[in-house]
């Protein structure tokens, strides 16, 4: 399945891009996906430091992904 | 109406206060975030503000309305700026009409704090060494 | 400079705002008290505030210096708006702004508990029914 | 001794007036002073509820008082 991943702030600049796809493996994880995407682009934070959002609402790192997914890893906010 | 907006252009506070006024409440109370010119020891000259603008709005919505069941409060608005800022620019504004100031005072302080917590928003300083970088505390 | 004024006419909280901007301040932090169409079930009309006016000023600039040397902050104003007031008017603003939230915020916050404690202003209500009547809690 | 007393907000309505010259007794006392205000009126406040300024600053009851004294009693006071 083809997901697409956006990234903000610190992420987009390593990434430098603010948004990609992904081709993941059938029933594969948000997990997965970040730890692919992590190594890839030599993310410096770990998993744990991170929330993530699906389809514009934040949801749990175990919620299941599907075919053309919109992924958001969000780094930690300083907004304000 | 609870209102949460993200703005790209310089937000009015006079004009937002004004659109809270009601002859049911006796106590208004606003938070200001201005662009300081100076960050843990180091000089600042200019920010950016970075949104992601989906959730942020949602999120933002949520905080309002959680504000409105937690205090007894009669409103609650707030904006934040996004891109780039100068010093002394108004980044955030949070505004809470009520009819007392303890909830007003309350509320206030309660969604700035859930704000810069929860709403995905991140600021990038730039600083007098010509260094910039992203905040994620 | 910290600074409270009595006032015969309007109060503009843009103006007081506007003159409080420093560059140093990332937190701005503002009370106003608005005349409320209600009073422990009664219904309010309009209001009359009379003031001691040497000694309020005194009082009302002692409270100010003593919020400054409390508190991490900049600056703190405070004016009271005195004589007849109709529903919605803005009878008193404080304005403190800080480096930091927390500080801005626990200071507005002292100094209108400060001032509605200790500065010689009395308020007298116009209900609906016709009586009218001088507070003194 | 002749003191001046200055009244505001309830105590002015009662008394019908904001100031009124009063002779008192060299060495006479606040206390005495509220005392013969507060018969001659009729207030209803108790000594203890009010504070009392002199030449424009608030003193204890036990302050002396002099020639031309500026006094002010105040009752509980209902800004913001």
């Amino acid at each position: 399945m083809k997901v697409v991943v956006h990234y903000f702030a610190s992420l987009r600049d390593r990434a430098g891009c603010s948004s990609e796809d992904v081709e993941m493996a059938d029933g594969a994880s948000l997990s997965a996906l970040y730890a692919q995407c992590s190594t890839r682009h030599g993310f410096d934070f770990p998993q744990a430091r991170l929330r993530v959002a699906l389809d514009d609402a934040f949801v749990s790192w175990d919620h299941g992904l599907h075919e053309g997914a919109q992924v958001v890893f969000l780094p930690p906010v300083s907004g304000g | 109406m609870p209102d949460f907006a993200i703005s790209e252009s310089p937000i009015d506070p006079a004009l937002l206060r004004q659109a809270m006024q009601s002859p049911q409440c006796g106590a208004f109370v606003a938070f200001e975030g201005w662009v300081r010119d100076n960050h843990l020891g180091k000089s600042v000259l200019a920010l950016d503000y970075q949104v992601y603008r989906e959730l942020a709005l949602g999120e933002g919505e949520r905080i309002m309305h959680e504000a409105c069941a937690r205090f007894t409060i009669v409103d609650a608005r707030a904006v934040h700026r996004v891109g780039s800022l100068a010093l002394g620019d108004l980044a955030v504004w949070v505004g809470v009409s009520a009819g007392h100031r303890d909830a007003a005072f309350s509320a206030c302080r309660w969604i700035i704090d859930e704000i810069k917590a929860r709403v995905p928003i991140w600021k990038r300083e730039h600083y007098a060494d010509g260094v910039s970088e992203w905040l994620h505390p």
